[in-house]
């Protein structure tokens, strides 16, 4: 779910990409360093790029009738590491808006610190916290937890941008929650069983 | 054979594809800024069918291609304008409403989303990434983060045609037939394309090893001059419909 | 299994606005050898696909035996189990680490009982000879072996056609050999065989039928009289298989069966040998 | 460019245990055509990489002309000015997303100017008989294209000698001829070539030099010796060239040249007839 070109006004645009933009930049940065050091590292990142982007085509068994598709964020923050899944997913939110309409570019910093931060950082700090005590476990959460961070900052974005005239911000974020939960909170059960079983076929656990 | 990326296939066909990148810029976040900033009616409307008639003019775009691409966007717009329109109001227990108030901004939202779409459009269906890409470059954005997006873009198209393939191969032995089934299959699909990008990534390492790569991606960029002619009448468009937009603008 | 025709008529592909196949008809006969011929790109994966039930023509139907192609999700479970495509790159088509447990993919899927399923791929490895590799993790098999793992996994499905893209495409001489060893096994085993091929001398040699693909539309017939036709396999951007060239580059046309590979050519030159007058 | 041999001396190299190569000389002259035959991983692809420098053998040494080549990076870059190797599958090299930003990478490595770098490009795009694809999209190129791409990315680099692993692999008959012809302006324009391949008709037809590689052992020679010599190419998991296997089943061998393709097998059978006694 990102947020649709022309959809945030000006203001709340500008704030997010602020907010999105030290974290991208941190990435970026880490991404040259890591060129420094090790030459095949380009390689490497092109093709986790590449399987980001490739992943959120792969269509899931839905369970509410809709199809939907998974993020790919949580597993990519376990593989990667936060720092560049926040360069990567920036790089795959440009590719899904100019390859496939889908999100924009004024929306781009918003759906960035959506998909690309919190989601991640959500997964990370689950997978880093829970691993010890169950491995199968810590990847569900991870991924799932990644799933539902994004669509609660992507509702509390819309929230923020269009509080309802009667009940305020508060009223607007049972709304937007309200509305995508149809489709998010099956998508994130789906996505984390999805990434106990590639972990499983890649030997992993 | 189709890549399955319409808009690319759309943006490398494009009469438009020569043209300088800023021009098309230009033109594409005029419409974008007048989009997001100026009051919806009748800026939106105006952009929007500004954009549309680009797309379907000289950009010549397919309808066919078009009203696919914009189908999924236009699926959040709606649901997204329709949450804004219906008011939670909280008297003695939950209670929807729709207001003059949330009706306008509920419009003003339909406009916007459409009209910011189609004029991302007109940047995404005639200038194939790499473009974009050389500009972010000219914009001195990172050498090393302007090589890795480049290689995303190739390896989407190489592996997208694997990934597509893995999947009818499941298909045509039953692997999609039900849920339980569906998830196995899909699972094997993320993990099979896991381990194809990380193959494709070595095998490329060890082909580009002989033309001497040591860790940058370089390539010649195409020189494009900028049209006059091209950046006056957009600038007088978007121009124009900015000055309608403040005079005659409502909400 | 039991023998089935398969048929697709008056079918038609576009992609894109660009039209891939053109009212093209084929019939191929229960107990048949087909090959369907063309160049890169001229459209044999693409009836491949529909014939399979991949792909749905934007016209056209397709019949197995007396029953339609209906591209909604019984019609294709249906379809499915009779009629199986084996794409030409193997590594599209294997999932799991080791041979048994990627060809017993498709049986799995069917809800068959577990003895059930083993037998299958028992079976199914056994045809390809394969038996020796089920223990093997696939990506150590030789390329010529991942192809034949590929088709055994469509073989575990017990279809009566079985439609191999490129199945040759790759392997040298002995992979070929193996190939050929296998398809010979899968008819005797009762399957039909539809495969694309893009090199005449192996199509003239294996083929009873043969349908060359020229620029989306599709020409049916006998080998010799569609791989003797130089204009029609310049069209299609194919050469002349080299016995036939051979053949009647040395002036042997019209004597007798026309030869389809060097044991029949060699036959055919020293049967001719004898009629030139001695002293 | 101008002129030089490529000689590889007592090369050995294993994987994980396994011998690839055992103790392999070959050389290549300047200007010849040398064809590298052998079955799917006799190690045809394991000895290019050993002269390209791509791979440090565990022993042996590899010359260009009268200079050995050193595994230090300035002696890996001067030998890559000289010679360069193009993998089998174009995707492998092809990393930009058109083609004159793909051919152009090279020849930016050498840290050319700009004017220079287009005009490399312009010539490989040239000699490759590439120029009116210059601005279009690696991946909507076909299979036949990006190989023949790949190999302009690697012709702008000018080596002296230029490496090929299986060429003509996948194409079909437009997609050889295609490649013969670059070849044959490749040659024309001074650049020596070594190609792979387990096509005996076409290594036969093209080369003056060949060398069969049978499990880890590499033979070179003419081409007629070796490909004559059934015993070495039954070994070797190779077939024998239909031509020659045809003329020694007709009895021709022996009378003059041998021949190389179907044009030199018709004049030889056909100058037979006449040498049959007439009435």
């Amino acid at each position: 779910m990102h947020i649709a070109e022309g959809f945030l006004p000006p203001l709340h645009a500008a704030a997010w990409t602020l907010a999105a933009a030290p974290f991208v930049i941190h990435g970026g940065r880490a991404v040259a360093r890591e060129r420094r050091e090790r030459p095949e590292t380009t390689l490497l990142l092109g093709a986790a790029g590449a399987f980001t982007f490739l992943l959120s085509a792969i269509k899931l068994p839905s369970i509410t009738g809709s199809s939907s598709h998974p993020t790919g964020v949580g597993l990519g923050a376990i593989l990667f590491r936060p720092p560049v899944m926040a360069f990567l997913s920036t790089v795959v939110l440009l590719f899904q808006a100019l390859l496939l309409a889908h999100g924009g570019l004024t929306t781009l910093g918003a759906n960035v610190f959506s998909m690309g931060i919190v989601g991640p950082w959500a997964a990370y700090a689950a997978w880093c916290s829970l691993r010890r005590l169950n491995r199968t476990a810590a990847i569900f959460v991870a991924v799932a937890l990644a799933d539902l961070a994004t669509y609660a900052v992507t509702s509390t974005q819309l929230a923020l941008a269009f509080p309802d005239p009667a009940t305020g911000f508060g009223g607007s974020l049972v709304k937007f929650l309200g509305v995508f939960a149809v489709t998010q909170v099956p998508l994130a059960v789906v996505e984390g069983l999805l990434a106990i079983l590639v972990l499983r076929v890649l030997g992993d656990i | 054979m189709t890549t399955g990326f319409p808009l690319d296939d759309a943006a490398w066909a494009s009469p438009w594809r020569h043209r300088a990148v800023g021009e098309k810029l230009l033109l594409s976040g005029g419409l974008l800024a007048v989009t997001v900033s100026l009051p919806a009616w009748p800026g939106s409307v105006l952009a929007a069918a500004t954009a549309l008639v680009v797309l379907l003019g000289p950009a010549r775009v397919a309808p066919g291609v078009l009203a696919r691409v914009v189908a999924a966007p236009l699926a959040f717009i709606v649901v997204g304008a329709l949450s804004v329109l219906v008011s939670l109001q909280w008297e003695a227990g939950p209670a929807l409403a729709v207001t003059d108030e949330t009706r306008r901004t509920a419009l003003s939202l339909l406009g916007r989303g459409t009209a910011g779409t189609l004029g991302v459009l007109v940047i995404a269906a005639t200038t194939p990434m790499v473009d974009l890409l050389g500009a972010l470059r000219r914009l001195r954005v990172p050498e090393a983060c302007i090589d890795v997006a480049a290689l995303v873009y190739r390896l989407v198209l190489v592996l997208f045609a694997t990934l597509f393939q893995m999947g009818e191969a499941q298909a045509a032995r039953l692997g999609y037939r039900d849920r339980r089934t569906t998830l196995r299959s899909s699972a094997a699909l993320g993990a099979g394309l896991l381990l194809r990008s990380w193959d494709r990534a070595r095998r490329l390492e060890e082909g580009l090893a002989g033309r001497g790569y040591s860790g940058s991606l370089p390539s010649l960029d195409p020189t494009r001059r900028t049209s006059v002619p091209f950046v006056a009448t957009s600038l007088a468009t978007v121009g124009v419909i900015a000055v309608t937009s403040l005079v005659a603008g409502g909400w | 299994m039991g023998h089935l025709s398969l048929t697709a008529r008056a079918v038609s592909v576009s992609y894109g606005g660009r039209a891939v196949l053109r009212d093209v008809s084929i019939k191929v006969d229960a107990g048949s050898r087909t090959a369907l011929l063309g160049a890169n790109g001229s459209g044999k994966t693409t009836l491949l696909r529909v014939l399979s039930g991949a792909l749905r023509p934007d016209a056209g139907e397709v019949h197995v035996g007396p029953d339609l192609l209906r591209h909604n999700r019984a019609g294709l479970i249906a379809h499915r189990q009779r009629v199986q495509l084996v794409l030409q790159d193997p590594d599209d088509q294997l999932f799991a680490a080791d041979v048994t447990r990627d060809v017993s993919f498709g049986p799995l899927n069917l809800r068959l009982a577990e003895d059930e399923v083993r037998s299958r791929v028992d079976e199914a490895l056994d045809v390809l000879g394969l038996q020796e590799m089920a223990q093997r993790p696939t990506h150590q098999l030789s390329f010529g072996q991942r192809k034949r793992v590929a088709i055994a996994g469509a073989v575990a499905m017990r279809p009566c056609l079985l439609l191999l893209d490129e199945p040759t495409a790759g392997l040298d001489a002995t992979g070929v050999d193996e190939m050929l060893t296998a398809l010979q096994r899968l008819e005797e085993w009762g399957t039909t065989v539809v495969l694309s091929t893009h090199d005449v001398d192996f199509a003239l040699a294996w083929a009873t039928q043969v349908a060359v693909v020229d620029d989306g539309r599709v020409h049916q017939g006998q080998p010799h009289a569609l791989l003797g036709d130089t204009e029609l396999l310049a069209r299609a951007r194919l050469r002349s298989p080299w016995v036939l060239e051979l053949a009647s580059r040395l002036g042997t046309r019209g004597t007798g069966e026309p030869p389809r590979d060097l044991e029949s050519l060699v036959a055919l030159l020293t049967d001719r040998a004898p009629s030139v007058p001695a002293v």
